[in-house]
């Protein structure tokens, strides 16, 4: 079988300019960061970015995601929270940024539709507030729910703690949050890990997201913010 | 000001009931935690994804430069500290940012379940943050128009699926304009979802497109409630004397 | 707090007459099969029942669901596979069971929308068959969907391997099937467990279904097929 | 007849390539386990919740009796067996409710994922049965009017969603009628879903409402293959000859 692990250089190269990629993690944990610094290295462009959040701007570094924008790498995000986060608001005001803001429950969930194949879903969140403009209401069973669309993208990018050589992959704590899910919704899933471990040492009923979603798998012991 | 914060946390915490599966916002909400009575048990949701939060973590001075940091997380990953352990863990923390620890009874869980606890109604109750409530519990509380791009993270998710949200917010804006009023002006979190607001001057809950009093502060008079107010009252037949701090 | 350990029978008195049961597990395995036991015992008639299917009809007793239909206890089925249960043939040419054959995947679908929240979505699986009849069918981004509807049931039986006493729960293998969702889509949710421990023993980021679901704990160390 | 099926079987299996991700669906598809070549990797899908299935365990006798089978589940549960001993374990089945053991590559999942893999297009390869095929790769295969009902199970799920589904059938039924047809007659599983079918007689690719062969079995003559086939058949430029048991 084809051998998943490879050098973070080959593995960024399969993003090309003008991609959509997808970001596991919340708030720069449990995110790819390692994979995100190498983006910024290859200077990959005019990325459309969905994305929980931006991580933290306030820190007096770099942290997650925040260095795509330092860069201007990002042409469009489908994001749910900028908090904290000064470069969203920067880039949005002066045009440079677009973006598409999700409540996050609705954006889990439309990932997951796009990696199940899930042709959209009626939630009951957003109703009567602006994440309605354009979109369908449709009253099921005497209660209002918006129509909403599943999310795909070329790349995913996730973070695990632990996997095989396959891909089988556990977290630590809630560093899972959006990883599974995105893994299940790019064409290409590239997975940044902490331990490289061989089949068979992590259980099948251990397993937290199957290897059967992942690509190519980077290790990268060192943690970058 | 910390006080009005506290006290206002103080009387949510007494309105909760053993085995309440809550969340808390970011902001007076978090404070909710340090009043929790300790005769009853109240498991913490993080919509990031846990269940069952003990505490935040005082960690400071971490992030003071990327070399400090890197070395913390270094040392504070893996299997080297766990959930129970007031260390901290970098893969560890809650919706605010926080590096927190965790209840035996905690569990860890993806984005997807989590949403599917605050959207399917699996909350007993969740306390959010207001810049602005209306008489038909409408609730505006992540965006003021103009002014630095927020999100609505899982605010609207959470005001939409939990069983009772209850509002914590200081009564009035900072220059004194009422935030409780006939009807919105800033952008919704979500439509008909409050059912109490409390503020540092009395506890309202919010029925058939009424403002219910049901409790005061000591010493605010029911004159000076109403000016406060954008919107009219309706006193409970007895309106009790909110919790000091 | 309450303690959610409670005896077979006390557990099973939350199901009335006439209700709708959610049952976990696919095939008899990983089945909640005491507690199904215990619904005979009491003689719980008139249910609808939601599940995979009744069990194997073919093997020399009754397992899994089976009692249930020779007990003539179902009314109404929302299923997916019947194949090799005489009794699901039997019936519903009889008239005593009306059932609702729903796809695997569509089935697994509807009970986690019902836990969620998730008002309907849309799925490719049934268009232009039998299953698509009376359904709404949509043209998403040029492919068709059918509309599907959330399930919930009055009661939800799950069974784990392992649960500590607040109910978060450990499967082995592929006994986790439907478990986990349909633990998520009942309004009372009761649990046959093989073996309980203290909280604690299972570690947070290992619990396969969490303990804020579950309303009842039976622990039954002796498997019933 | 044995032979029938086992050379279906091996001529799908022919087709697999290294590292596909399959689903075989009950009956002959089963059998194509057995056949695939011993220089690739096939990772094995159970709907009902893994990846990476390794044998189907020859376990009998234990069913004869109630008393027998309880005595084996309660030797063969928790942690008495694993996923890898041929012993089997209560708890490990695949979708055909058969004992298996795991590859140490294998994982295990809920019903959600599993079908989400299943129907987002995960699944390089599904094999299923069919009792009818048509020119528009319609594919019939779960249920016969009036006879007993079985359900559909997971077969309308995997039929729309795994990016190549091949029908792994006898070229007609027992008392002689063609099961490829210009359109099905019987209840449909999918519409529009069969790239491939396999039979005794030949390898038809289904494209554009056209039937091409592109391999028939030793000994078959065009017009055999003609007269047993309920629609028109186009010939591939060289048709090739299917391998034997």
């Amino acid at each position: 079988m084809k051998n998943k692990v490879v050098g973070i250089e080959e593995a960024i190269s399969h993003i090309k300019r003008g991609d959509t990629v997808m970001f596991g993690g919340f708030g720069g944990y449990g995110t790819p960061n390692n994979l995100v610094q190498e983006i910024v290295r290859q200077n990959i462009g005019d990325l459309t970015a969905i994305t929980e959040d931006f991580s933290d701007g306030y820190k007096p570094f770099e942290m997650g995601l925040t260095a795509l924008l330092s860069h201007k790498l990002v042409k469009k995000a489908v994001m749910s929270f900028a908090g904290g986060q000064p470069r969203v608001t920067e880039q949005v005001f002066s045009g440079e940024l677009e973006i598409e803001l999700t409540p996050q429950g609705t954006l889990a969930e439309r990932i997951r539709a796009g990696g199940s194949g899930i042709g959209g879903f009626y939630t009951p969140v957003g109703v009567g507030t602006v994440v309605a403009e354009g979109k369908e209401t449709r009253v099921i069973d005497g209660k209002t729910y918006l129509f909403e669309k599943p999310l795909r993208a070329n790349v995913s990018l996730v973070k695990a703690y632990k996997a095989d050589t396959f891909g089988n992959a556990i977290f630590k704590y809630d560093s899972i949050s959006f990883n599974p899910l995105v893994a299940m919704a790019g064409d290409i899933v590239i997975m940044e890990v902490e331990k490289l471990v061989q089949p068979g040492d992590i259980p099948p009923d251990r397993v937290q997201l199957p290897g059967v979603f992942i690509d190519y798998i980077v290790v990268q012991e060192e943690v970058a913010p | 000001m910390t006080d009005v914060r506290n006290m206002i946390a103080k009387n949510i915490a007494g309105m909760l009931h053993d085995g309440d599966f809550v969340n808390l916002g970011i902001g007076i909400p978090t404070l909710v935690a340090n009043y929790i009575p300790d005769d009853i048990d109240v498991i913490l949701h993080g919509e990031n994804g846990f269940a069952g939060q003990d505490k935040e973590l005082p960690i400071t001075g971490i992030h003071k430069d990327v070399e400090t940091y890197k070395a913390w997380l270094n040392t504070h990953g893996g299997e080297q500290t766990d959930h129970l352990s007031g260390e901290g863990h970098r893969d560890l923390i809650n919706a605010g940012g926080f590096y927190i620890t965790l209840l035996p009874i905690a569990s860890c869980f993806d984005s997807s379940v989590s949403f599917a606890i605050a959207r399917g109604g699996h909350l007993d109750v969740t306390v959010l943050g207001g810049l602005q409530v209306d008489i038909c519990g409408n609730l505006a509380n992540w965006m003021v128009p103009g002014k630095k791009i927020n999100g609505m993270g899982g605010a609207m998710d959470l005001a939409t699926g939990a069983k009772k949200v209850i509002v914590a917010m200081e009564h009035c804006t900072k220059d004194g304009k009422p935030k409780i009023l006939e009807q919105c002006e800033m952008p919704l979190t979500a439509i008909g979802c409050v059912d109490v607001v409390v503020t540092e001057l009395c506890i309202i809950e919010i029925k058939d497109r009424k403002l219910i009093v049901t409790a005061m502060a000591p010493g605010i008079t029911r004159e000076e409630l109403k000016e406060k107010t954008g919107a009219p009252l309706t006193f409970a037949e007895t309106v009790q004397t909110m919790e000091g701090v």
